[in-house]
Parts: structure tokens; sequence; C-alpha cells
């Protein structure tokens, strides 16, 4: 095809690059610096949609991010396809691969169209009264096929091989828009040596001056004006501009996001480039420079494809050197549509006539218009439009004159309409500013901000170029707007801005068969809006939510006012009374892969390793995470499965030496004179008299009486102590302590270091473990008279300093090795072969849950769930019972925690022992009751005991103590099994292999 | 460079086992898989003319905490230079210490001098109380330079680093890990970090400069 | 997020530095033995929740370490000041009128 | 109430839509009420609605400051289950779901309940556990849910991620099928127009600033700025603003209110059939009958009503649903929003009487309360009407928190939807 609807001599194209696209598979041509849209109108084509609900044909609409109706999907490759991007936003780049959305089986033919000839049907909020019978056809019929129905484009299916970025910013003035407001605020700003950002969307600065290029600045060209502007700021080191940069938010105390798009619009993408970058900007001084956004006429068949915005038609024209058409209408109640008239006409295209509902217009306007031999209609009113794939005709009629005497038919092949402009407040009201209503021009304007921020130019309700200059000049300079310093000449300036402002254009069609759409995207006509209002939805909120008008997405950027000024006319009140919805961030949409970032895939979060991780490793462990640490879960032998490795790493500490990589445990170096009132203050074990080189197992509750963390501490001297945490509470328990010391007993002359990483850990344990350990420790007898269970020392042990630990979570005799984790991987394979002799085994995680399920050890996190109480657990003789307060003491005597009934710890012997329970599985004592069942508690632990030759489990159950040998069941889905209640010790009960 | 640090775990296909929750907990289900290249990072050092990434030798570091009133005096004993303020170091020789909090410094030192100090800390213990805690072997320490360094630092880093001269240091976060940043020259910087967090944080700042290499490539 | 200024390090940091611990110049019972269950209770559970100016506290957790209290407007989460733990509770009124 | 259906739709299709009525008349305020509910929320609206259809009660106002619907009812996820692990929150959850599958019926409009099933997703062997004894007390409660492996969850929900080198990789799922979501704000609208038609007054720009006592310490009335309203009882049914109004009657709640935010993409194609949720990646999502996917938060870290949050948050969630969903790295945010959801120590709701005579309190339910809505609403009417709470919501007490009897979900589940 080619490209018919080219202008010579206009546009900002580098013709010298022409690029190759399809669209729907078909091939068409465009130049570089064309986005898609300019591009697809070049060949005349306007038909790129179809809408939601009725699958109506639809055109472009706009040059800008706010479209709502020409929104494509894009293909770039493998995982690479992205729907409902904006056609006019999209830059062209060679071999761009589009297709249009919402229809089946193609544009030109959708049988969704079916819709539109019962739109009758389906007014606002329908389907809240229909589906509802039979009852059982929701599920099958009615909601499948509204589901069936939704959405506009094709979900990305495949994922997304991109990379995307993000950085924070920091600076003295942030910038958002690159027009004419914007670029003089920056010029000041940065002149000034302020560290500045400025920002914009599109792929230029220039903002509305790039469709304005008969203007002069101070002599120049409005181009070249931009170009010697941008020149000089990247000549400021201080000044850092961004394109393709949307600001999205403006968050807290004047944190902006930015979305910067970094290789949509590129041809070839350099490998490893990331896509998009987050910026997050903390600026001192914000200055929104954002412009404004031309608003559409309500009219009977606005929405057929040629009906555009008349500054978009500027923009393509002056910019992309394209027409929308050979014959177009201007219809506007505003002056600046007429600019768009008379380019037009300059360039030699033919305007069928100026349509200004207006009874009376600016004479000089009216005198232009002839001059270029405009057929003008003012006071005249569009009451009708022709065409159903491309508008060709429209009907006009003045709005005076009821009789139709002065209908007539107007051929033509595109519509510019205006209806006046809307300043774009979006960024604005994020940060929660209030808006006035201004009466004059009928709209919002900015009014007072909780942060410290400008607005200017046409958002702050400015027009023309040298206002939106001068107010950027003043504000880059720190001045008030009053303080006319800077001051620019303006020729050719567009300076004549007013209009009206319309609900509805008024129409002597009968009303059924008028179609006038306010949210083109989501379908919502004025109908829609005067109904939701009819049935009784009199907030904004609610028309927005009954009609779904400024829902779709662009926002409301197109609909908001025109939907507000008919509710407004519905409800017989004024525009402010009824205000505005909420905006919300992004400003446009912005991709989840930006605001992801890094973080996805192996970097979505961290994961932690010891320093023996390596060696298991590459002894082919199996891991699992555990908090963010990932450990060792068993070390599988050739053919073994995890049960029988499990056994086998199980039987090994029973009978011989295990070794056990225990570094993820939280550790917390306590010091100061104070160490022990401090500990006994927050444990509920009493400390004071623990003697330096003895340990203890200590426990904590939350200041709610329920357990919290355990774990094991040693004093190493008077002021000194080595505590143990959890590997999951470690975080958790040093807040918490710092939290009381900081702020409860700041008397208190104690401090907190962290020192779970200083230390590897590592524990030998098993019957041989003193022979492995003995000959690699300098000075200290490990005999078990000696160095008994719970003593520690510091030492040296195969020549690296340790404190070394008698303790064990196993029930065999046992050591924890602590040394500089530096040390930790040599050591641990010194370890290996010193126990090579007694065939040491490495065991994981696995196996010393089933060892401490042996013995009845709990588990904070698997066997106790923020609820159990120390009693709960059959831990009380872990409290210190002369002490009168510790952090949750007070909570243990409250009428829930002493009641009867609680559920307490137990273990759980099934009948048959080759049965091993579901961790989870629920407990009852009578398995025939119906369902509800009366359930006493669950499985907490359970495991397959190689040591017992049997099947074991840990539960906590309702008055579980009281229960001893009763028989209790556990109903699973096809079967029920049954169990006895017996002590949580299975496995050596008396504790002599642990004092061996 | 995304090879996956993790050993991973494949997922057997068999087509008609279903795995109950249990034989997922058990692992069924999965079978190891070893990673040829290299199932752990090696941290190779980053060497480009804008930026440089490396990790630094081993050295001794303890954390130092005393309240006020007890500093000079700790100082005096200690023979170390506590300075002031907060985000401030001080440096002696081969010993620099930066103060990290109202009563809290770390100082950094030759690995040998780590006992000599212990042994002080705890003569001067009954008169002075006070905590000294290697932390020698805790964390490790990156050092990054160069002239992009603000800007691959900002990919994780929230600070304002025209707030942040050249001799502070502060304990801060890059993408949600704690760190200690210190400055030593304008493009200078020494990240120090828990261990465990290291890798992370290496991938993070290569990451961080493949998007700051993107800017030269991207530049019009 | 939030721009905070620590009491301690005298400057403002990102609130990604910060940790949020909850309402401020709660004091816990010297000797909770002797409270009853609902003083108890109240110790425990109640909080404010105020709708507006809001003493509360931080942690500069990834910063100095610190805990401190902060005055906030819980509608426009607005920070009037910070200051450190230990210190009196500021006259809000006060402050408000004198900041405004 | 004029009925609706599809007859009465094309019916009116002939007529223009000239006569459909008003929903709910947008009422003044009489003098006294037999009870006044504070908060047009679906909850408060829900109890006006039963008050008056199952305990006879219809001299009753509702009185909402902004506009009906406008608080969490009108900016949640919609998640509705009842797969929680506590036999107390079983039991009234699943009371709330038994309504759900009635309700357009109930109020005669469509509230579009989609029973399209809930799965949560495992991450790790502790997920497994909780999850596992979620299921198997759920089973025993009559409650609907069971395992799914890796391989099913895929099949159910064909864009997840379940590659086995994933940071989290999913070792399986819990399904309640019987779950699912349903259209927010047509069950204010119309437990609204129920009520209306019922004589309940909705009195909205009516915010309640403080609840009258008299001398014996009973209720009298809510003074707003429409004047003083006389009630013999009333309810607060005001979620994250309920500890300032309670505040007025001397009833200090153990309540804090943060902001939880949520967002919605740009609408597609159906491709998400159920929600998906996931307690150790932390996300949850959904895609709406419209084609948005619908994507929970988590809740900020600091007390707000300012129903605004922070972008760290966001970032999480986002880079958790990439990594569940790598496919939908290139799917875009539409807009972002915030509510203030008021929190429990023990993250379960508070429903019943309090200390004050003629005051009855129903707030408390968090993040997670829109699932409770007919289930809370019919408690709350009851227990209005008797003085004193249904069974099924006696637990559910304030005095919980001086006994210690917390119903601790929180501890059970590290996200609550
Ligand atoms: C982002 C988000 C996501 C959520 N996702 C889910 C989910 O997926 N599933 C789920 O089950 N729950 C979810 N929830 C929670 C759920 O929204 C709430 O628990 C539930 O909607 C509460 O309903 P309500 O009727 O009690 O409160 P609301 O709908 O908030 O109603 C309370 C009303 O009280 C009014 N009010 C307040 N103060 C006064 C006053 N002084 N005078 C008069 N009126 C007053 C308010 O304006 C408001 O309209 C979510 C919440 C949020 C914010
Ligand atoms: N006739 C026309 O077509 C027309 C239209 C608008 C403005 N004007 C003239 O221009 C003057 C206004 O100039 P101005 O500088 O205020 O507005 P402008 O429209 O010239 O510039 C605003 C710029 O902000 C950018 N922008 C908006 N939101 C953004 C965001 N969230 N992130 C990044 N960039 C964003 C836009 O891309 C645009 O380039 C008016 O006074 C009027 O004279 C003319
Ligand atoms: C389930 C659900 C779906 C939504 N879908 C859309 C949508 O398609 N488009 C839109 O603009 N907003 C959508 N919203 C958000 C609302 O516009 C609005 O942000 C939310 O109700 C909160 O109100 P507020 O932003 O006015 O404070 C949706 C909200 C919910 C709860
Ligand atoms: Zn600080």
């Amino acid at each position: 095809m080619t490209q018919s609807f080219r202008v010579d001599g206009r546009g900002r194209l580098d013709y010298g690059t022409p690029m190759r696209f399809t669209f729907d598979g078909k091939t068409y041509s465009g130049f570089k610096g064309d986005t898609l849209a300019s591009a697809l109108l070049a060949h005349g084509v306007h038909l790129v949609g179809r809408s939601f609900k009725y699958h109506r044909p639809r055109g472009i609409v706009t040059a800008g991010s706010e479209e709502p109706n020409a929104l494509v999907g894009i293909d770039r490759g493998a995982g690479r396809f992205e729907p409902n991007t904006r056609a006019t936003v999209q830059e062209l780049y060679q071999g761009l691969s589009a297709e249009s959305q919402n229809r089946w089986p193609s544009l030109q033919f959708d049988i969704g169209a079916i819709n539109d000839q019962f739109h009758s049907l389906f007014p606002a909020g329908f389907y809240y009264k229909t589906f509802m019978w039979p009852r059982q056809f929701w599920d099958r019929v009615y909601e499948p096929f509204i589901r069936f129905a939704a959405g506009l484009g094709r979900p990305p299916r495949d994922p997304d091989p991109d990379c995307y970025a993000s950085r924070y910013h920091h600076c003295d003035l942030l910038i958002v828009g690159g027009g004419p407001a914007g670029l003089a605020a920056a010029l000041e700003a940065g002149r000034q040596g302020l560290d500045v950002v400025i920002v914009d969307e599109q792929a230029a600065f220039g903002g509305s001056l790039l469709s304005n290029p008969t203007c002069t600045i101070n002599g120049a060209l409005s181009w070249e004006w931009i170009a010697n502007v941008v020149e000089e700021l990247r000549g400021l080191e201080n000044v850092k501009l961004l394109l393709r940069t949307s600001a999205i938010g403006y968050f807290h105390q004047n944190m902006v996001g930015l979305c910067q798009r970094l290789t949509d619009h590129l041809s070839d993408v350099p490998d490893g480039v990331p896509r998009e970058r987050l910026w997050r900007v903390r600026a001192r001084r914000v200055i929104l420079a954002q412009g404004a956004i031309e608003k559409p006429l309500v009219f009977n068949g606005n929405d057929r494809p040629g009906v555009m915005l008349a500054s978009a038609g500027q923009t393509y024209l002056h910019r992309y050197g394209v027409t929308v058409g050979k014959r177009i209408v201007i219809v506007t109640s505003h002056d600046t549509a007429w600019q768009a008239a008379f380019d037009y006409a300059n360039a030699g295209i033919e305007i069928a006539a100026i349509v200004d509902v207006r009874p009376e217009v600016d004479p000089k306007l009216r005198a232009k218009a002839d001059e270029c031999a405009i057929k003008t209609l003012v006071g005249h009113s569009i009451t009708q439009t022709t065409g159903r794939k491309r508008v060709r005709s429209v009907t006009v009629q003045a709005t005076t004159d009821p009789s139709r005497k002065s209908v007539r038919r107007l051929l033509c092949d595109a519509v510019l309409m205006s209806g006046g402009w809307t300043p774009t407040l979006y960024l604005f009201s994020h940060t929660k500013g209030s808006l006035t209503w201004d009466d004059n021009g009928e709209r919002f304007l900015p009014s007072e901000t909780p942060e410290i921020c400008d607005i200017i130019g046409a958002g702050n309700g400015c027009w023309g170029i040298a206002n939106a200059l001068r107010e950027g000049a003043c504000v880059g300079a720190g001045k008030a707007l009053t303080d006319i310093e800077v001051s620019y000449t303006v020729e050719h300036d567009d300076d004549a801005a007013s209009g009206i402002v319309q609900k509805e254009l008024p129409t002597t069609q009968p009303q059924e068969t008028v179609r006038a759409f306010v949210d083109f995207q989501n379908d919502v006509t004025s109908k829609d809006i005067r109904l939701a209002v009819q049935t009784g939805m009199k907030s904004i909120e609610h028309v927005k939510r009954y009609t779904t008008n400024g829902m779709a997405t662009d926002q409301g950027k197109l609909s908001n006012m025109n939907g507000l000024m008919i509710a407004a006319d519905a409800l017989g009140v004024t525009p402010p009374d009824v205000g505005l919805t909420t905006f919300r961030p992004p400003y446009t949409p912005t991709t989840f892969g930006v605001f992801a970032g890094r973080h996805s895939g192996e970097h979505f979060e961290v994961e932690r390793k010891t320093v023996i991780d390596p060696w298991a490793d590459e002894q082919g462990a199996v891991f699992e995470p555990v908090s963010l640490w990932r450990r060792a879960r068993y070390f599988p032998q050739a053919g073994e499965d995890m049960r029988a490795a499990v056994a086998r790493e199980c039987g090994a500490v029973r009978s011989g030496v295990g070794i056990f990589d225990a570094s993820t445990l939280g550790k917390i170096e306590v010091v100061g004179p104070d160490a022990a009132e401090f500990l006994n203050r927050m444990y509920t074990n009493p400390w004071l008299k623990l003697a330096p080189g003895r340990c203890r197992y200590g426990l904590l509750l939350g200041e709610d009486g329920y357990i919290r963390d355990d774990g094991v501490v040693a004093r190493l001297s008077q002021d000194r102590f080595h505590v143990t945490t959890t590997t999951g509470g470690a975080p958790n328990v040093l807040a918490t302590m710092e939290d009381y010391l900081q702020t409860e007993w700041p008397d208190l002359d104690v401090w907190l270091t962290s020192t779970t990483e200083q230390w590897a850990v590592i524990a030998l344990q098993g019957p041989l473990a003193r022979k492995v350990l003995e000959p690699l420790v300098d000075g200290i007898d490990l005999s078990n008279d000696a160095f008994p269970h719970m003593s520690m020392a510091q030492c040296s042990v195969a020549g690296y300093p340790a404190r070394l630990f008698r303790v064990s979570f196993t029930g065999e005799l046992g050591f924890e090795v602590n040394v500089p984790a530096q040390f930790g991987r040599a050591l641990w394979e010194r370890f290996i072969e010193a126990g090579e002799p007694h065939s040491i085994c490495p065991y994981g995680t696995e196996a010393m849950h089933v060892l401490r399920t042996e013995k009845g050890y709990i588990i904070v996190g698997q066997d106790t769930d923020g609820t159990v109480t120390p009693d709960d657990a059959g831990l009380n003789w872990a409290i210190g019972k002369k002490k009168k307060d510790f952090i949750g003491k007070r909570s243990l005597s409250r009428p829930d925690l002493v009641a009867d009934g609680r559920k307490q710890f137990v273990g759980l012997l099934t009948h048959d022992p080759s049965v091993v329970l579901e961790e989870g599985a629920q407990v009852v004592q009578d398995p025939n009751q119906s369902v509800p069942m009366d359930m006493l508690g669950h499985i907490t632990s359970s495991y397959w005991s190689e040591a017992l030759g049997r099947s074991i489990a840990l539960a906590l159950i309702a008055d579980g103590r009281a229960r001893m040998d009763q028989s209790l069941y556990i109903p699973m889905d096809n079967q029920t099994h049954a169990v006895t209640v017996v002590s949580p010790v299975f496995y050596d009960p008396s504790g002599e292999r642990l004092n061996s | 460079m995304m090879n996956k640090g993790a050993v991973p775990l494949e997922r057997v296909e068999d087509k008609n086992v279903r795995l109950s929750a249990n034989e997922a907990r058990q692992g069924k289900g999965f079978k190891l898989h070893t990673d040829s290249n290299g199932t752990h990072k090696t941290l190779a050092n980053i060497t480009g003319d804008r930026i440089k990434i490396s990790m630094r030798a081993p050295g001794g570091r303890l954390s130092l905490r005393v309240r006020e009133q007890n500093r000079l005096q700790t100082s005096e004993a200690l023979r170390v230079p506590l300075p002031l303020q907060i985000g401030k170091r001080k440096t002696d020789g081969k010993r620099s210490v930066l103060c990290l909090g109202p009563d809290e410094w770390v100082i950094r030192t030759p690995c040998e001098d780590v006992q000599a100090l212990l042994q002080k800390s705890e003569l001067l213990r009954d008169a002075t109380p006070h905590s000294l805690v290697d932390v020698s072997s805790r964390d490790v320490e990156i050092d990054i330079s160069g002239r992009d360094v603000e800007a691959v630092l900002s990919a994780g880093c929230p600070i304002d680093f025209r707030q942040f001269s050249v001799g502070e240091g502060k304990r801060t976060i890059f993408d949600s890990v704690q760190i200690i940043l210190d400055r030593h020259t304008d493009t200078d910087f020494s990240i120090e970090v828990w261990r465990s967090y290291s890798a992370y944080i290496w991938e993070g700042l290569a990451l961080a400069i493949d998007d700051v290499n993107a800017e030269s490539f991207l530049a019009e | 997020m939030l721009l905070i200024r620590c009491p301690y390090c005298q400057d403002y940091f990102p609130e990604v530095e910060f940790d949020y611990a909850g309402e401020a110049h709660i004091e816990r019972p010297a000797d909770p033995s002797l409270l009853s269950d609902d003083a108890w209770r109240d110790f425990l559970f109640i909080r404010s929740n105020t709708r507006g100016w809001h003493v509360e506290r931080w942690r500069h957790t990834h910063g100095c370490g610190r805990f401190f209290n902060m005055v906030r407007h819980t509608v426009t989460d607005k920070i009037l000041l910070t200051y450190r733990a230990g210190e009196p509770m500021p006259n809000i009124k006060q402050l408000v009128e004198t900041n405004t | 109430m004029q009925h609706y259906s599809a007859l009465s739709l094309i019916k009116n299709a002939f007529t223009k839509h000239k006569h459909w009525k008003e929903e709910w008349p947008d009422a003044a305020p009489k003098a006294a009420y037999d009870v006044v509910i504070i908060g047009a929320g679906g909850h408060g609206l829900g109890a006006a609605y039963y008050l008056a259809k199952e305990h006879g009660i219809n001299n009753v106002a509702v009185v909402e400051k902004g506009w009906l619907g406008g608080g969490n009812t009108g900016r949640n996820t919609t998640i509705i289950r009842s797969n929680y692990l506590y036999d107390e929150s079983a039991k009234l959850y699943d009371h709330a779901v038994d309504l759900w599958e009635t309700l357009s019926q109930e109020v005669n409009y469509n509230v579009m309940f989609s029973k399209r099933g809930v799965m949560m997703l495992a991450h790790t062997q502790h997920d497994i556990q909780s999850i596992q004894r979620h299921i198997h007390a759920n089973r025993l409660n009559g409650v609907d849910n069971r395992w799914l492996s890796a391989k099913e969850a895929k099949t159910l929900c064909p864009p997840l991620n379940i590659e086995a080198n994933a940071r989290y990789p999913v070792l399986g799922a819990a399904l309640q099928k019987r779950a699912g979501t349903a259209r927010h704000d047509a069950v204010a609208w119309g437990y609204a127009r129920a009520a209306a038609a019922r004589g309940v007054d909705i009195i909205q720009n009516c915010p309640v600033t403080n609840i009258l006592r008299g001398p014996d310490g009973r209720v009298t009335g809510v003074e707003t700025p429409k004047g003083v309203i006389k009630a013999k009882k009333i309810a607060v049914s005001a979620a994250g603003n309920t500890s300032v109004i309670m505040d007025t009657a001397g009833v200090r709640m153990p309540l804090e209110s943060y902001t939880l935010q949520a967002l919605v993409s740009e609408p597609v194609k159906p491709c998400l059939p159920g929600v998906v949720m996931s307690n150790s990646v932390h996300a949850y999502i959904s895609q709406s009958d419209k084609g948005e996917l619908v994507i929970g938060s988590g809740t900020d870290q600091y007390t707000s009503y300012s129903q605004r949050g922070g972008l760290p948050m966001i970032e999480h969630t986002l880079a958790a649903i990439c990594e569940m969903f790598p496919v939908f790295k290139r799917m875009r945010m539409l807009r972002l929003w915030g509510g203030v959801v008021d929190v429990t120590p023990d993250r379960s709701a508070i429903l019943g009487k309090t200390p004050v005579d003629g005051l009855y309190v129903n707030c408390g339910w968090g993040t997670g309360g829109f699932k409770a809505t007919p289930g809370a609403a019919h408690l709350l009417a009851w227990t209005i009407a008797k003085d004193e709470p249904h069974p099924i919501n006696a637990p559910f007490s304030l005095q919980r928190f001086a006994t210690g009897r917390l119903i601790d979900e929180a501890a059970a589940a590290a996200v609550a939807h």
C-alpha cells in the first residue's frame, strides 16, 4: 500500500530511513520517527480496533498516551508479545508486527458486533439485573459466557525473557513534562546549577510545540528553539534529561516514580540491555508541567473511525507529515480547533466546514477562516454521522433551529473535534492536592498540595506559549509566578483559547437512536450516565462504578470531564458539587516487569548459604529452604531415596557418629555487666546463677505468653553470653531484644551483637563423637566428668580458635564446635577426615528432625504455632519458679491460659507401626461421629524411626497429658488410623546416652 | 550470568502418579540434578574501565559498644580513635573506626590485632562497661569503584550520594539487604555485608552494572 | 515511601531503612503481676489508633539501629517531629500550631 | 421493589429504560430509629437488610460518612473462601459461603458470586505442613478443601510457573473449589436496594462524629452534621474507622488501621481461571469478569487512614506475581489504590456486644472480611435483635482479649485473605 496520506514537506521524520511493518498480517511502510498510529494513518488506515462491549469499529482518536481506542498487540518474538499497546505511543521500528484486538474472526468482520445490534438490552448495569434464573445457570452458562467475552488484548503466553532495571535518584528539582513550560523551567534551574531531572514520556522534548512549527520564540522557530534549549541542557552536567520516561506516580514526600522505556522503540535490541527502568526519584522540589489534554465532544456517532481530536490532527500533520483525511470537518466548542482547520487548509487539505456549537465566535477567527476560504457553521451542532468503518458524512443543524430546516449533510472522511482542554492534574492529585473549580473556564484547576510542588503551563490552566514559557521560567528560577523577570517574545502564539464546555451536543435526533459516547473504550454513552443517575447512583463514584466510565485504560483522560458534566446535568447540580473521582497511579499503564525490576528468577529473593554448603553441594546433598537459608536436607548415596538416606544417617548417629552443619542457628553475643539480668528478664529461665562455662536451654515467650523461640545459651564469662536462637527466629529475637533493651530497660549496661555469621557451627553427634573430636582439641579434658553435658569452653580445635559446646539435639553424646566462619569448611573437612575410621556420616535436616522427634524435642514453629504456652509444650521445667517477672509471665495466668482443655504436647504411636501419619492430620476421640467432628488437636511432627523400627509422631492434643495410653483416631480420606497417646520422649527417656 | 546457584531439583515426569502432600514433602518426585557449570558462583572480579568490583581479603573487624560517658576512657584504653558523629570515620594507621550509632562503632584492623584488642577490652571490663565483639568472620567486604560507581550503587541503595562525603560510612541497604557502605574517595566505595548475603549483593551489583552499561549502549 | 529524620543520625533517610514499631509511650508495667486481666489486656492490645496526630515508635534498623519516636498525621502521613526514645511526649497541639 | 430479571430488562428496553426506579432513595435522617448502623459497607447494609427481613425490625438507619460501598467493600480483591484453620473461623466463613450461594436471588441483584476455586500454593515444607493442617481440619469440619499436586495446580491454572528451579518452586497447593470471587460493588448495592425496599433509611454523606449515651450508660443516639439521630441500639460496622467511633462511646479497641493496597492490570482475554494465593511469595491474584488481573498486596508497615500506600510494597508484590507467573511480566498495571484495614492482634474479627448497653460492634475483619459479608451481616443482625451473640459469632467477642482465648489465624498463616 502507498502512503497516500503523507503531506509533502511536513513532519519530523527521518525520510531517509523507511521501515516496514505489519498490521494484522498486512505489510505497510513508514519512516523512522513515525508512531505505529501515524504510519497507519499515512495509509489511510483509521480502523484499528473494536470496542469493549459492543465491538464497534474504532479508530485512532489521539496522538498520545491518552489513546482509548488504538490498542494493539505487539509481537517481538518468543515471550515478547504485549497486549494493549497504544499505537499512538509505539514508535515504529523495522519489522514491527502488530495485531488488532477484541475481534473475531477479523477486525473487518467481527461476530461480537452482534452485541451492538442488541445494545438496548445492555445498558449500564444490565448484568446486575439478570442472569439470576435459574440459579444453576449462573455457574454453568451465564458466567462462563460473560467471562468469555471479557478483556481486550490476548494475554501473553510465554515467559518474558527481557530484564528490567531500577534506580534510586536524588535531585534538587524534578520537572515532569518537557513542553515549553517544562523546558523553560529546566533552563532557568539548570543555569542556576541545581541538580535537575526533566522527563517527558514522548520520544522528543517540546510537548505541544512539536505540533506547532510556525510559532517563533525569541526569533527562533519553535523547533529550532527546542533544539537549542535541549542542546544547552545536555551541555549542563547538573541536568539529566530522560525521554520516553513517564512519571507514573507521585508518592509521599516528593518521591516520584518514573518508568523509562529503553528498548521498545529499537529495531535491534542489544543483548542484555534492560527493556525498562524504574526510577524512584526523591526531589527537593517538583515541577509539574504536564500540559493539558483535549476533550472529545459527546455527540451521536462520535465514535466512528475517522473522528479524532483536533490537536491530534495537528500533531499528525506537523510532526508526522500525515493528513488524517482528504476532506475534513472540524467540530468544536473551542477556539483551538480553528487553528487546526487553518493548519490543514494551509497544507492544502480540504476542510468541509468548521462547525462550532457556540452561538458566536471571535470575529478574528471567522475572518481568518474566510481568508482560508473555509466554510464556517457557527451555532451549529452535529446530530449524526454515517460510515461504519470510517466516517463518511456528518449531519449538522443550527442549534437554534428545532425545525430541522437548517439540517445539512457534509461528506467527509475525517472529523476533528474539540471540546476544550482539561489540565492534566493526575500527578498533582496523587499528592492529595486539592482542586478548585474555575467557573469561567468550567474546569478544575490545581489548588493546594502538601508537597513541595509547583504546577505550571497548561496544567495550571494557563494558555499561550508565551505564558507557558513565562511560568516555566519564573518557577524554574525559584520565583513566584507573579515575579515576571524573564520574558519571552513569542510570535504566532496560540493564545486564542476560549471556549465553552458542553455536555452532550444538542441534537434533534430521537433519543433512542442517539449513541453518543463518553468513554470510548468501555462503550459508555451519555445515556448510560443518565440512566445511572436515574437508578439512584448519585455520587460520581457510583456513576463511575455503575457505568465503568473512566475505568478504561486511559483512566478517564478523555471521559472524566464529559462524564462529570453530564452527571451534573442529570443530577441538577453544579459540577464542583459532583466532583471528580479519585486519581490514582500509574499515570499511564506500566509493566509489571519494571516494578519487579531485578527481583526476578534467582534474584527474586536472597538465598543464604553457609560456608559448608558448597561441600554438601559437591556431595550431592538435597537441599530445602528454611527461612531465607537453604540447608542440606539429606545426603543420598547412589540408589538411595530419601527414606533410605535418612535411615542410614540416623543409624550412623545412633550407633557411630554423625556430622551436621548447624551454622544457620541464630547467634547473639550478649555482653555487659547486666547481661545476666537482661537475659533473666527476657527468657523464662533463671540466668543469674549460671556459671561461666555452662549452658542452659532458654525459652523465650512473647508478651502474650506464647512460645516464640528457644535455644541454648552459654555463659562465657561473668559479663558475656553466647545465645543461640532458631534459624528462622534469629532476626526477630534480636529485634525484640533490642526493643526491650533500648526502650524498656535503657538503664541496663548490656549490648547485643549478632554473631550468627561469625561462627560456623559443626555438630558431632553420636556415641563416637568424642573419639573424633578429642584428638583435635587442645587443652581440654573432654571426658564426661570433666566436660559433662551442657558444658562449654573456649579452646582450639584443629588449630582454629573455637567455642566448644557439649550439647545435643539428637539425644546422643554430642558436641557443637563453633569456629570463625572462614575456617568452617576447613574444619568440616578435617572432621570428615578424622572421622573416617569411625565411618563418620554427614546428616541433613531431615535426619535431625527424626532424631529430635525420637527424643521429643520441639521445633518452635513446627510443634508450636504461636498459640502454645510453655505448659502446653511440657516445658514448665524451663520456667524460673522464683522469678517475679519475665517477658510473657503475666499472660500465663490469664483465664484461658490456665483453663482445662488446652492442647498439650504428647507422643502418638500408631497401632499399625508401619503407618507414618501425615503432619497436620487431625486427631479425634470418636472416629464415627458425623461431620463437623470434634477435633482434639493435630499431628505436629511425624516420622519413620529406624531406631525404634516403627513410626512415631508428636501432637498437640486437648488435655493430652491426661490421656496417656488412651486410643485416639485420625480419620483420613479413605481410612482411619488408631493411635495411642504416649510420652513425647520415645527414645532413651532416662537420658543415659546423652550423659555418657 | 544467570547460572543457578542452587542445585536445581528436576521434577520427575511420572505421568500417572499424583503426588500426595506427604510424598511431596518427602521429596518424592524430585530427583537431584547437579548443575555442570559450577553450582557455586565463584565471585569473579568484574573489571571495566568505568567500574570495578572485587572481593577484599579478610580483615579484622570488631563491634564496639559503649555509652557516651565512657567513650573517651574506652578509646584511650583500647587505643582506638572513636569518632563522635554517626557516619564519620577516623583512621589511625592501619586501623579505621566508623561510628554506626550513638553507642556503636565498627573497628577495622589487621587480623592480627584482634586478639590484642579483645584482651585490652577484657582488662577494661570491670572499670568501664562496654562490649567488644569479634565479627571479623561475619562480614565480607566488597570494593567497588569507578566513574559509574554512584549509578551502580543507586540501583539498590536508597541514599542520597550527594550527602555522603568522602570519609563517611553508614549502615544502609542494598536491594533490601543490610550493608555498611563506606566512601573512600569520590569514586571508591566498599560494602561490608554479612557473609551469606554477599553472593546476592554481588549479583545485584552485576545486574546493576549491566543496566548502567546500557546507558552508553543506548546513548543516541 | 516516607522520608524520615532520624533524631540520632540527625539526617533524613528513606523509609526502607526503618521499621515501624507501633504506638509510642506505652510503658511496660513495672510489676505486671499487680495488673488485673483487663489492665493487662489494655497494655497488650489496646491502642489509640488515632486518626490524626499519632505518636509512634520507629527504629532506624538499617542505619544507627536506634528506636525513636515520631509524631505523624495518620490521614496525611505528614511527619511533624521525630525525637529520641526516652524523651517526653511533646505537646502536639502546641507543635501543630507553631508549625502551621 | 422493582423486580429484576431478563424479562424486566427486555420490557424496559422497549420503554427506553425510562422506568427504572432508584435502587435506594437518598434518605434524610428521621429523628429516631430503633437501630442505627454506622457504616454502609456490605456488612452494615447487609445487617440492616437481615434486621428487617429476619427480625422484623424495619425502623433502621444505615449512616454512612461518604458514598455507600465506598469503604473496603468497594476496594477489595473480592476473594471469598472458608478454608480457615480454627473451628470457630471455619464455621463463621462457611456460614457466609452458604449465604453467598443464594445471595443474588435473596436480594434479587446479581452479585456474580463466582465459584471459580481458590488455590493456595505451597512452596516449602513448612507450607505443606500448614496447608495439610488446614485441609485435614477443614475436611473434618465439612469445609471443602483439598490437596493438589503441582501439576494439577498447573492444569487448573495454566500460566502458573511450576518449574522446579524457581526460587520458590511450587510443591503443591490447597484448592477450595467452592471458593471464588464476587462483584464487590453489587454486594453493597444489592443489599442497599433490598434493605431500602424493606423500609431501611440509607443516609449518605453523613459522618457520625459522636455516640451519645444516657445517664445509665446506655446508648441514646449519634451525632452527625445532619443533626442528632436518636437510636435505641447502635451497631458500629465502620471497618478501618471503628476505633475512632468506638472511642466516642468510651470503648477503646484492640485495633490498628493499616493501608492495604491492591491493583488491577489492563484487561485481557481470560487467562486465569481461578484465584491463586501464596503465603510464602506474598501475593494473590485473580482475573475479573471484565478481564483485568486483580492483585492484592500486603499491608504497609505503619498505621494510616490515608487510603494511599507506598511503592516498595507494590514492587515486592509485582515481583512476587512475576515470580509465580513469569508470563505476566509484560502485563501492565492500570490502577493502584489503597484501603484502610482494621487489624486485631489475632487477625480475627470482633463481632458482638460491647461493655456499653445497646452498642454492638462488627470490626477487625482486616484484610479478609469481604468473604464474610453475608455471614457477618446476618450474625450482626441477630446479635442486635436478640441482644446476644449467635453461637457462631460468640467466640469472636471483645472479651477474648482479656481471657486470652484468641483465634489466632495469623499464627497459622502469614497472609489472611
Ligand atoms: C485492598 C484490599 C483488599 C482486600 N481483599 C480482600 C479479599 O480478597 N477478600 C476478603 O474477604 N476481604 C478483603 N479485604 C477486606 C474487606 O474489604 C473488608 O474486610 C470488608 O469489605 C469490610 O466490609 P465492611 O462493610 O465491614 O467495611 P467497609 O466497606 O469499609 O464499610 C465501612 C463503612 O463505614 C463508613 N464509616 C466509617 N466511619 C464512619 C463514620 N464516622 N460515620 C459513618 N460512616 C462511617 C465508611 O465510610 C465505610 O463505607 C480487602 C481489603 C482491602 C483494603
Ligand atoms: N494547540 C495545542 O495543540 C496545544 C495543546 C496543549 C498546549 N498548547 C500550548 O502549549 C502550552 C502549554 O505548554 P505546556 O508545557 O504546559 O504543555 P505541553 O503539552 O506542551 O507539554 C506537556 C508535556 O508533558 C509531557 N507529559 C505529560 N504527562 C507526563 C508524565 N506523566 N510523564 C512524563 N511526561 C509527561 C507530555 O508528553 C508533554 O510533552 C499552552 O499554554 C498552549 O499554548 C497547545
Ligand atoms: C475487583 C476490582 C476491580 C477493579 N477494576 C478496575 C478497572 O477495571 N478499572 C479501573 O479503573 N479501576 C478498577 N478498580 C479500582 C477502582 O477504580 C478504585 O480504584 C477502587 O475502587 C478504590 O477506589 P478509589 O481509587 O476511588 O479510592 C477495581 C477495583 C476492584 C476492587
Ligand atoms: Zn539513625
